[in-house]
């Protein structure tokens, strides 16, 4: 059965490489079959670790605690969202998406503002000058970073104003944050080309190891 | 009689062990020459923890003596709690070298009492007991009040702004360099007398970016109109396609051309990512398009509509706000709005009134971040460089102004 | 009433979680625990819904015999079988197994059908990094250069590529560090201004939805 | 011998690059299906070569490190594993190499997913780690040393949730065992009895949704492998202090398993990485070259 499958894997793997000379039918089966897949494994695994464990172990306990009641409500928003399938009465599927979109907002609202603001600007007012526990002399490196990091900070969010036209010392300082933004963009470029390669290494490395054994 | 006497010894040391807990600040002995003794945690001090719901205390405790990282004598500690005066049992236990724990899930009604004890790899030494205990409910949780406070500033602004955009005060957004070249690519393509090809992404209507790229669409559209140059308009989701046609027809009524509008300009390929892009792929190959828009959200496609629509020689304006997809955006592309430069264009273009009115709110917040990131490394700087204090102070107060602590 | 409820369910559960934000109390941490409960079973519903939906769209394809009623084929049949698999793996298993179990027909699709699959599909964009690369990415202002350099830095300095162009002189890392510290400074500088921006943004549109402002999300203007 | 064929191959595939950049100086550019063939063979011979490259511990590993290394014998370390197998080149290997250093320093490792595919990912990667000798001679018990959660749906409100109580969402685990018969559970009711947060991250949920709530509002440690299309967005909490250390795409991992002293798949790869970036590096260039080349000949 491994074997087989090691087979089926690698020609599937094949399949959608074939894309690349050109779109063709044998990668259009490949790509439906993964649609199909994927989304089965979705609602598999959803059903049991979500539906099963969550909803239908809460309602019917056979450990002998209490059934959870209100658990009955969220099942009841989980199958009006299904009525979406129907054309007539989809409007009401509306409820639960409201549901799913006001928790959203209201947990999002606090957490990105603490986490992604208020705990940043706390953590950006250092002193700039860094010195060596040590020898107490000035790291260059470091204190160079840091300076950097204030100015980076400010004149990105200059540049990200909207309130005011980019002209004068608010303008250069503006030219300032989209280099910092560049710099910020090519290392993301940089890290992405690593994350890819990664991807097509790990594809190349099972059609040689565990399919043509020539690596061991 | 074995079987007496395994019984007897097990009652025997059962009946010590019992003495022993009971025993304060005593050892449990260990027959062993190689026991690891070590001294108990001393100070042990129980207090109720601050904004809850009456179900947690706060424990501290004097680490052993023995607690030294180095020669790794203390293993951890254990905590013993007893209830509505009960016997003591384990509750919980942490790291060496850790000095306070949160108690959880108690009871509003009950009292408590703690004892901690320190242990090394087979040796335990018990603190002495802690006073006994009841769990406090308070209503707000002040540590949190200058959270609350900057949160309310900044929303108070958002509404004001949007408030006052409603009732027709013109708010000022500064010049966008995206919008600006937007004319001079519709123009290009008309000169050229070839198509303007317009990409919204591949996510659906529920997508802010998505919504930003069809307000931008309404811009280009209506110029399109007015120059009589083809659009053309490949979508990933049917709902887009019906927004973007509505659009597109809105605009040439507008224009006064309503009968040069035709459902053709806007047409819906496939849901699939690779499918779509494929398809789009061609279409710049055999229209060769003066001009190409790809605002919205993104994602791998980005880069090969970006190179495919530059190999064609097309002047491109793209946006998004996924920073993972910029940079090949901004490496292949003329012009590219980036993240919030998107939603500002969209606002300013719209002149909705919840959409300008959130912008200039957020400014304020972003003007906040920045006079306080300034006043503070200032001030700490030179506080650190002189040694005076007053200013390490100042930067000290709105450090923990602005941490949110636990 | 189709917009008045809606409204109100949105507004509810926003203000129940932006509040037991403050006041970790009673009624707000009961009201969110339960919430917490029904978001997940609704978002295992959605699931359902995708997979329910995959169906709806591809049946009609088919039956409006469209050109890819083949593929849709495909999809349906496949999407069934996964189906099938799953349920008589979670429900033949008996006590103390799961459809995950190693050894499981379902873990055997798992690793030898849908690994490869999605594995594959996103592989495939190594390629096109490399022809956007050589065909696109060019130097064409001040900012496009900063990017590139930045990325050459990046590239050559967290793979051994460049450290190794130096090994002849020198054994101390130095592209490994500078790309570090590239990571460490500028570029969590910028990061940091964009994320200041994200959650500025997050937090007025939450606040707008909390409070009815927008409405797109339940059809309306 | 296929090493040999592969090298003398990789030095034909380099050298040829020369003509690639006359053809390309020349105005005619090579095809995009010859690029994609550039860059397959920039993965696929150097892979056959069997090479590996020395890689530095870079800070953000070492942090990470560091913290394991603080953790006693029976700490309770949550590993969350967060992305699909679309990902497993870069993540897995972390995992593995996790696996195994919690398993040889004697941790308590509880398994779970906001992704479907997690745990499943989580499975393969215990399994991985049991090979290893010194572990199977330990003897692990599924229940006492280690536990599979499982999945739950509801992304950041499954963490949210666990901050007040773990069973809340997962009141059975993968098995379908009782939460409360598992032993490992017996005294862990959330984030406070947690010692560590290991979480590897492919996307959203991830790693953010685990700063902003679990370290954040319910004030536990995390540390974070992330996939290197994910890793620059978390740099600013690194700094901040809110990640305790992190490993980014496939040289984080390779790093890691040399700091941990595992020599894992990471480690294999890192010779196909280095070489397909010295590939997309080149191809930059040229282009580059290119583009100037004309830009002058068109102002003259």
């Amino acid at each position: 059965m491994e074997l087989f499958g090691i087979w089926v894997a690698a020609l599937l793997t094949l399949g959608i490489f074939s894309f690349l000379y050109k779109d063709n039918p044998v990668y259009k089966i490949c790509e439906s079959i993964f649609i199909g897949v994927s989304a089965g494994y979705w609602a598999i695994a959803n059903f049991f670790d979500a539906l099963h464990k969550k909803f239908w172990v809460g309602v019917f306990p056979t450990d002998g605690s209490d059934p959870n009641y209100m658990l009955w409500f969220g099942a009841l928003l989980g199958v009006l969202m299904l009525l979406r399938l129907s054309s007539k009465i989809g409007w009401i599927a509306r409820w639960p998406l409201a549901f799913i979109v006001g928790a959203t907002a209201g947990l999002y609202m606090m957490l990105y503002f603490v986490s992604n603001a208020m705990n940043q600007v706390a953590s950006t007012m250092r002193d700039v000058i860094v010195t060596s526990p040590e020898t107490h002399l000035i790291m260059w490196g470091e204190t160079i970073g840091s300076i950097l990091i204030v100015i980076g900070v400010v004149s990105g969010l200059v540049y990200f104003f909207f309130s005011k036209e980019h002209k004068g010392v608010f303008g250069y300082t503006a030219r300032v944050g989209i280099w910092f933004l560049m710099i910020t963009f090519g290392a993301h470029f940089g890290y992405t080309v690593m994350s890819r390669m990664s991807l097509l290494i790990g594809r190349i490395d099972f059609l040689f190891r565990d399919w043509l054994h020539l690596l061991n | 009689m074995k079987f007496i006497s395994i019984y007897f010894v097990l009652l025997v040391s059962l009946s010590v062990s019992a003495q022993t807990n009971d025993n304060d600040s005593t050892s449990l002995l260990v027959n062993d020459s190689l026991t690891i003794k070590i001294a108990p945690p001393t100070s042990v001090i129980v207090e109720d923890y601050k904004y809850d719901d009456a179900d947690n205390l706060q424990l501290h405790w004097v680490p052993s003596i023995d607690d030294m990282p180095q020669d790794g004598k203390v293993v951890r500690y254990r905590i013993y709690q007893s209830t509505n005066n009960g016997s003591f049992v384990l509750v919980d236990s942490v790291n060496f070298s850790v000095n306070m724990k949160k108690i959880e899930g108690l009871a509003i009604d009950s009292t408590y009492q703690f004892m901690v004890s320190a242990v090394s790899k087979n040796y335990e030494a018990k603190s002495n007991k802690t006073i006994t205990i009841q769990t406090e409910r308070e209503w707000i949780n002040f540590n949190l009040a200058s959270l609350f406070l900057i949160a309310l500033l900044i929303t108070s602004a958002v509404i004001y702004f949007i408030e006052t955009a409603r009732r027709g005060k013109e708010l000022f957004v500064r010049k966008i360099a995206g919008l600006e070249a937007v004319d001079e690519a519709i123009g290009r393509a008309t000169e050229m007398g070839r198509p303007i090809l317009f990409i919204p992404g591949i996510h659906d209507m529920d997508d802010v970016q998505t919504l930003a790229a069809i307000t931008i669409l309404g811009k280009v559209a209506r110029q399109v109109a007015d120059y009589d140059t083809k659009i053309r308009m490949p979508v990933a989701r049917s709902l887009v396609m019906t927004a973007a046609r509505e659009t597109i027809k809105t605009a040439y009524q507008t224009a006064g051309r309503p009968d040069a509008y035709n459902d053709d300009m806007v047409n819906y390929i496939t849901d699939e990512q690779f499918g779509y892009v494929a398809a789009v792929d061609g279409i710049m190959v055999r229209e060769k398009p003066a001009t190409i828009f790809l605002l919205g959200a993104f994602f791998a496609e980005s880069l090969i509509l970006a190179e495919t629509g530059n190999s064609v020689g097309a002047i491109q304006i793209a946006g998004t706000a996924r920073p993972a997809q910029l940079p090949f955006f901004i490496a292949a592309c003329d012009f590219t709005l980036i993240g919030e430069e998107l939603f500002a264009a969209s606002a300013y273009l719209s002149g909705e009134p919840k959409m300008l009115g959130s912008l200039k709110g957020q400014d304020v917040g972003k003007a906040i971040a920045m006079g306080v990131i300034i006043v503070g490394v200032i001030s700490i700087t030179l506080g650190e460089a002189y040694g005076i204090e007053f200013f390490s102070n100042i930067t000290s107060s709105i450090q923990s102004f602005f941490t949110v602590n636990k | 009433m189709r917009r008045e409820i809606p409204l109100i369910i949105t507004t509810i559960a926003g203000l129940v979680f932006a509040i037991s934000y403050f006041i970790p109390h009673w009624p707000f941490v009961e009201a969110e625990s339960i919430f917490g409960d029904w978001i997940a079973i609704v978002q295992a519903f959605a699931i359902w819904l995708g997979a329910l939906n995959l169906i709806k769209v591809s049946l009609e394809k088919i039956y409006r015999k469209k050109e890819d009623a083949f593929y849709s084929g495909i999809i349906i049949v496949c999407l069934l079988v996964t189906l099938g698999i799953g349920f008589y793996d979670g429900f033949s298993g008996g006590a103390q197994s799961s459809f995950r179990d190693t050894g499981t027909t379902f873990d055997w699709l798992y690793r030898f059908i849908y690994t490869p699959l999605t594995s594959t599909m996103f592989a495939m964009l190594a390629f096109f990094v490399a022809s956007a690369s050589y065909r696109a990415f060019r130097a064409r202002n001040f900012e496009a250069t900063l990017l590139l350099i930045a990325g050459f830095f990046v590239m050559g300095g967290r793979v051994p590529l460049f450290d190794l162009a130096l090994k002849p002189f020198t054994d101390v890392p130095y592209f490994s560090e500078f790309a570090g510290w590239i990571m460490a400074y500028p570029l969590t500088a910028g990061m940091t201004a964009i994320m200041i921006g994200i959650a500025l943004g997050i937090m007025s549109s939450s606040l707008r939805i909390i409070l009815g402002i927008e409405r797109s999300h339940i059809g309306g203007a | 011998m296929v090493s040999t064929i592969a090298t003398v191959l990789m030095w034909i595939v380099g050298l040829s690059m020369i003509y690639v950049l006359y053809r390309t100086i020349n105005g005619h550019p090579i095809e995009r299906r010859v690029v994609f063939l550039y860059i397959g063979l920039a993965i696929a011979l150097p892979l056959l070569m069997q090479k590996t490259a020395p890689v530095p511990v870079t800070a953000d590993v070492q942090k990470l490190v560091d913290a394991l290394d603080e953790l006693t014998p029976g700490s309770k370390v949550l590993a969350a594993f967060d992305f699909d197998p679309s990902s497993a080149p870069e993540l897995q290997p972390m995992g593995v190499a996790f696996m195994k250093y919690a398993f040889k320093h004697d941790f308590k490792v509880i398994v779970m997913g906001l992704w479907p595919q997690g745990p499943q990912q989580a499975n393969q990667a215990i399994e991985d780690a049991m090979l290893d000798p010194l572990i199977a001679e330990k003897n692990l018990v599924y229940g006492v040393d280690y536990v599979n959660l499982g999945y739950q749906a509801g992304a950041e409100f499954v963490i949210q949730s666990m901050g007040s109580d773990f069973k809340r969402m997962f009141p059975l685990d993968d098995r379908h065992i009782a939460y409360d018969s598992l032993e490992i559970l017996n005294d862990i009711t959330n984030f406070s009895n947690i010692d560590f947060i290991f979480n590897l991250s492919a996307g959203k949920p991830g790693t953010v949704e685990w700063i902003q709530i679990a370290v954040d509002r319910f004030g536990a440690k995390c540390g974070a492998g992330n996939t290197a299309v994910q890793a620059p967005q978390v740099y600013p909490y690194l700094r901040s202090g809110q990640l305790t250390g992190l490993l980014g795409g496939m040289s984080g991992g390779a790093e890691f398993e040399k700091a941990t002293n595992e020599k894992g798949q990471a480690s294999t790869f890192i010779f196909a990485q280095m070489i397909s970036h010295a590939m997309v590096i080149a191809f930059i260039i040229m282009g580059n070259i290119a583009f100037f080349m004309t830009r002058k000949k068109k102002k003259a």
